[in-house]
């Protein structure tokens, strides 16, 4: 399939839900729940323009981006040790159920004590995120094919060439279907989180505060920006995959090349 | 002599609890806002703040939990209501219906239940309670729509929705029936704590603050325009809402000695209807300061 | 390379069963047997992949290379980085660059260095997996069925490469086939498993490589004899 | 590793996870935000005793088994199609982007006005759970491989048939790390939701009243039982899989014998 | 079937070029060529796997039965389940059961019925996919080397099975392998690939299948002039 079509169905499909979203407005016609489009795009237009916007979405993205870093590397690790060895992965797992299991509510209030109001979203977006990760990067590499595991033990690969050419490359899709299920949760759990804690500066902030004041419209602008970052997050990892896949083949190909030449 | 205490730290919760501070102009005073009566809750057990204006139940709960805290004052009285979304409804329709309210062992849920009690109605049978919308604005989101018959909500939302839709109104004016069940006048649903370290260690400070919370609550009635406009800046609530609500929210200041009747009064209630709510026993005269 | 004794089941299907035979160093084994037989189970007893029921498996040559009798290749790198990472162990850079190239120039893989193994024919699989093993600096050297899926030219260049290769550097092989021809021309000894306590023969070659001949009478016998002991049921 | 050694492992690293919780409490010092072991187990003897103790545990562990079962196979046929059918993934994209973006609390007075209150938690558990389970099919899907697939096709191997002896298998991996992740999930986000709605039975709404009444060792102790459930919940699933492994090794190895004695 | 000015390329790789044959129905074209010269790839354009890039493959008969180069067998289910499962679509149960368990015998895997793929040596993999390619009803046969990594005996065994099979029920067949003499024994015509444009050799062999003997001159011939072409560099 190519790109235009790609684009052309996505495109038809979005404003499908769109059109979906206007008729049950229409029908339930209640403004101050559920506004039609109409009134949700003018104070999109409008909130976009104002002077805090900038601050309130940076702020969203950056602790997004720091729980989401957080727990691609602990998930990562941890996983790719719990994976490999029983005993940590053992170890581990009364943590992990627990991390699984503690509702985040319980937890706000220790959050608080430790960490400033800021960094509670960050700390329940990392108690919500981490098992999937961790899960996922584990289950991965049991999955890996241990006659390739054979192969480069037996032809002495060093670990970190094992790492690269052999084990990442194959636990490329647990990792990506990991973060990105880790990253649609972490974009919910902050701004939910948000709501709850209302830091400074904030998506989530904002639709409190919009909440507060019946602003449903502005709640729903809100809603609406999030689900852009959700899907910019999603393109972008799907474009990060893509071209490491496109750099390492370029890579390996400029080698080759390389080489011929020479020899 | 006393040494200075360095920066005050008041917490205070976004909603009508923070009005009444709004008008305080020490320099020392650093006020932060909280959203829930738990991040404060935390930062006081922690020492992180020395004072705090907080639901009164909540007072007493973390008295009684060994929190090192005393009541300093009084600084809002009842100002609940319970509304109907349709227009010519009486209190005996409420018989058999739903009444929402805005979060189980809130104030008004605490309310509600006594009312139930000295009516001699059972929740569940003859009146039934809903909480699925635990937050006031989207209750009174639900009330503007129509959605929901009955909720029992404090200020600034009452007015919010009367204002808002022309089919609602009040079918009870929760602190009236108070009195006329209780012949206590109201009852206290805001009270400034203070830490026992900071009002032992720095008696005239404390005294000092007192002083200027009373002005601050009187500036506050009496200036509702000039004080909403703080209110938004504080990150309280915002201006157009509270402007309306403050002469609604039943701002006052009482000073502890002067209100104990009626805290105390109040918390035997609430101790008659569930000991945890105040954290198991009503508390005794060191509470008071 | 001594196996004392071994005996390995699986489930209740015994392979070995008090198996012993010694391994000597610098030559090559060449080991035939019907299918299912063991020989697979036998390279990897001796590479130490799986250990014996019963028995040891002493070894006192060091690194081991193994051409397994699938080709496993790494799927996501090509076929240059398939066998040069293989290297990386061993020798610098610039070494290991020419080593891989040679041995992939010898398997003729030149031209498709940048293919990924999903591109590749089935005999161009079995190439590279050759070249990765010949072109380790292994002293052991297990070749499970390593010519098969090639056509006959690349057969023939690649048994004389490999002998050559092999006098250059003499590495203990142990080389299982099922063509008693190329058993014949390239073992040391002969290995014909069938029997899970011993072989069902085990005949040295004293003939020296160059000069053997299939038409050379003392080994067409050899042949006959492999032959019926294959062919009879 | 053998079973004995494995639980010896758990109930250390478990005992290990109390210690430091002991430990902290003894350092933060505040039973009201936390108590240490004693006053825990205590509340948690007495509440486990109390007579509505089985109707609370019963409402959360049904609405997150409802919730569960609905992802799971709507995730699951979804998964199926999208990762096999380009044009249904991209039709469904924005609706999957708009459930993993969409905070659930904008959501939840939507919830109430479609759905009694007592299903918000099943709804809220079914948007945060869905892009889960949904991602991990499709991802799954993608990664079959085509070699197999391939085979099936030209030998005519009955869609049924393949589904059972072909994709499933290969898609277990891909379901379980799904369904587990989902599971831990759901629990998550159905006694955070009965915190929020409170429901008259529920784990999350006994929570909700201990918490407004400052009881954090009741808090704690209902946790304790949450973090029960998640592991049971986890065993089960770990039951389930292996039971799934051993019976169809079982049928298929007495189909052969069955068939052996015959001919 | 039939290709007329089939035309196939991967990257810049020509595979065909204007490659055209017809294949006689019921008869077995023997196929063979270098490695990489495209033999897997022409039986990936006749069961329609793949489509040329220009040109068209034509086909008259229905269903195929494919002997891939990899044994491709289902991971999840043991060997029974492997061939009795390709048959669901054809026959009912008791049928079934009766085809699956005869082909299995005839390949010798009988006594490894309840084997999971993994627990098989390369062999019986082998086998089980023979008899599976040799159960289905089809009409058309691809066989992609059959007969590697098989035993001598088990070779030859399967061979004449397989041609006794076929006298029974005549399918058309196409037969891809490496050794000439296979080719020779048992193609009504031999296709050898080597060019994109067109075979090397394409002969006819017009004596009848039973009366072949490798030492007829004719045939001997035959051999040596594929022999040539396949090893000529
Ligand atoms: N999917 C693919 N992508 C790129 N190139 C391919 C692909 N499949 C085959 N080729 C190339 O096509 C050529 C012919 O491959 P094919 O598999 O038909 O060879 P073959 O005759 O079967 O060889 P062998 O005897 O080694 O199996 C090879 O050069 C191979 O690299
Ligand atoms: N992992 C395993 N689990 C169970 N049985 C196994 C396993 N590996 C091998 N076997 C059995 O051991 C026997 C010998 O297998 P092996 O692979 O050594 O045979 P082989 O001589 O290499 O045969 P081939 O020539 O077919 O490759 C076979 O009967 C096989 O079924
Ligand atoms: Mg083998
Ligand atoms: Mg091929």
């Amino acid at each position: 399939m190519n790109r235009t079509k790609r684009n052309l169905i996505l495109l038809f499909s979005s404003l499908g839900l769109l059109l979906l979203w206007q008729g049950i407005a229409k029908s339930v016609d209640i403004p101050v729940i559920m506004p039609s489009l109409g009134p949700i795009f003018r104070a999109l237009g409008f909130l976009a323009g104002g002077p805090s916007f900038p601050l309130n979405l940076l702020a969203t993205i950056l602790r997004a981006l720091r729980s989401f870093i957080i727990i691609v590397i602990s998930g990562t690790v941890l996983g790719l040790i719990g994976g490999r060895n029983q005993t940590v992965s053992l170890i581990l797992k009364p943590f992990v159920t627990t991390l699984k299991a503690t509702p985040v509510m319980s937890v706000i209030l220790l959050a608080f004590i430790w960490f400033s109001s800021g960094s509670v979203p960050l700390f329940s977006a990392f108690l919500m995120g981490f098992p999937v990760m961790y899960l996922q990067i584990e289950h991965g590499v049991r999955q890996l094919d241990p006659n390739l595991g054979e192969m480069c033990d037996l032809y002495d690969i060093p670990p970190k060439a094992k790492l690269f050419y052999c084990a990442l490359p194959s636990l490329a899709p647990w990792f990506v279907a990991g973060s990105k299920a880790t990253l649609s949760m972490i974009w919910k759990v902050v701004i939910a989180s948000e709501v709850l804690t209302v830091p400074r500066y904030g998506v989530g902030s904002r639709m409190q505060l919009a909440q507060v004041q019946l602003q449903t419209d502005v709640v729903l602008s809100w809603t609406l920006i999030a689900i852009a970052l959700t899907a910019l997050g999603d393109l972008f990892f799907e474009g990060v995959v893509s071209l490491v896949v496109r750099t390492r083949s370029t890579v390996q190909r400029r080698r080759v090349d390389a080489l011929l030449k020479r020899f | 002599q006393e040494a200075d205490p360095g920066t005050i730290r008041l917490g205070v919760m976004a909603g009508p609890t923070g009005f009444s501070s709004a008008g305080l102009d020490q320099p020392d005073i650093d006020i932060e806002v909280f959203p829930s009566p738990n991040e404060v809750i935390a930062r006081l057990a922690n020492g992180e703040l020395d004072m705090a204006a907080l639901p009164t139940n909540v007072a007493a709960n973390l008295y009684n939990k060994g929190v090192g805290i005393r009541l300093a004052a009084v600084i809002g009285n009842g100002m609940l209501s319970l509304i109907s979304s349709k227009g010519g409804m009486d209190v005996r329709d409420l018989y058999g219906a739903t009444l929402h309210l805005p979060g189980a062992g809130s104030t008004p849920d605490q309310m509600a239940r006594l009312l139930l009690k000295w009516a001699d109605l059972v929740e569940g049978k003859d009146i039934f309670f809903d909480y699925s919308v635990a937050a006031p604005a989207q209750l009174a989101q639900l009330l503007i729509a129509g959605k929901v018959d009955y909720a029992l909500l404090p200020q600034p939302f009452v007015s919010m929705v009367l204002d808002r839709s022309p089919q609602a109104a009040q079918l009870l004016d929760v602190q009236a029936l108070y009195a006329e069940l209780t012949g206590s006048a109201t009852y206290p649903m805001s009270v400034l704590v203070v830490s026992e370290k900071f009002a032992s260690t720095y008696p005239s400070s404390f005294r000092r603050v007192l002083a200027g919370y009373k002005n601050s609550v009187d500036w506050v009635n009496g200036n509702p325009a000039l004080a909403a406009q703080k209110i938004e800046d504080l990150g309280i609530m915002a201006k157009t809402l509270a402007q309306n609500a403050i002469p609604h929210c039943n701002l006052v200041y009482e000073s502890a000695s002067e209100a104990k009747d009626a805290v105390t009064f109040y918390f035997e209630q609430l101790y008659s209807l569930d000991p945890s709510s105040i954290g198991g026993s009503v508390p005794g005269d060191e509470l008071y300061l | 390379m001594r196996f004392s004794n071994v005996s390995k089941a699986y489930g209740g299907h015994i392979v070995f069963d008090r198996f012993s035979f010694a391994l000597d160093p610098k030559t090559i084994m060449s080991v035939v047997g019907p299918s299912g037989g063991g020989k697979t189970t036998l390279l990897r007893l001796a590479a130490g992949l799986i250990e014996p029921d019963s028995g040891t498996v002493e070894k006192d040559e060091g690194k081991v290379s193994f051409l397994f009798q699938e080709p496993r290749l790494l799927p996501h790198v090509n076929v240059w980085a398939n066998v040069e990472v293989t290297l990386r162990a061993f020798y610098e850079q610039e070494e290991r660059n020419r080593i891989a190239l040679h041995y992939l120039e010898l398997a003729e893989m030149k031209e498709s260095l940048h293919l990924y193994p999903h591109e590749l024919s089935g005999g161009m699989r079995q190439r590279v997996a050759i070249a990765r093993a010949f072109a380790h600096p292994a002293e052991l050297m297990l070749l499970d069925e390593p010519f098969q899926s090639l056509d006959i030219r690349l057969r023939m260049h690649l048994i004389k490469a490999f002998l050559t290769l092999w006098e250059e550097e003499r590495r203990t092989t142990i080389f299982v086939t099922h063509d008693t021809k190329e058993a014949i021309l390239i073992g040391d000894r002969v290995l014909c498993l069938g029997d899970p306590h011993e072989p069902w023969m085990d005949e040295y070659i004293n003939i020296p490589r160059i000069a053997r001949d299939v038409h050379d009478p003392a080994l067409m016998a050899l042949e006959a004899k492999l032959f019926g002991l294959l062919t009879r049921s």
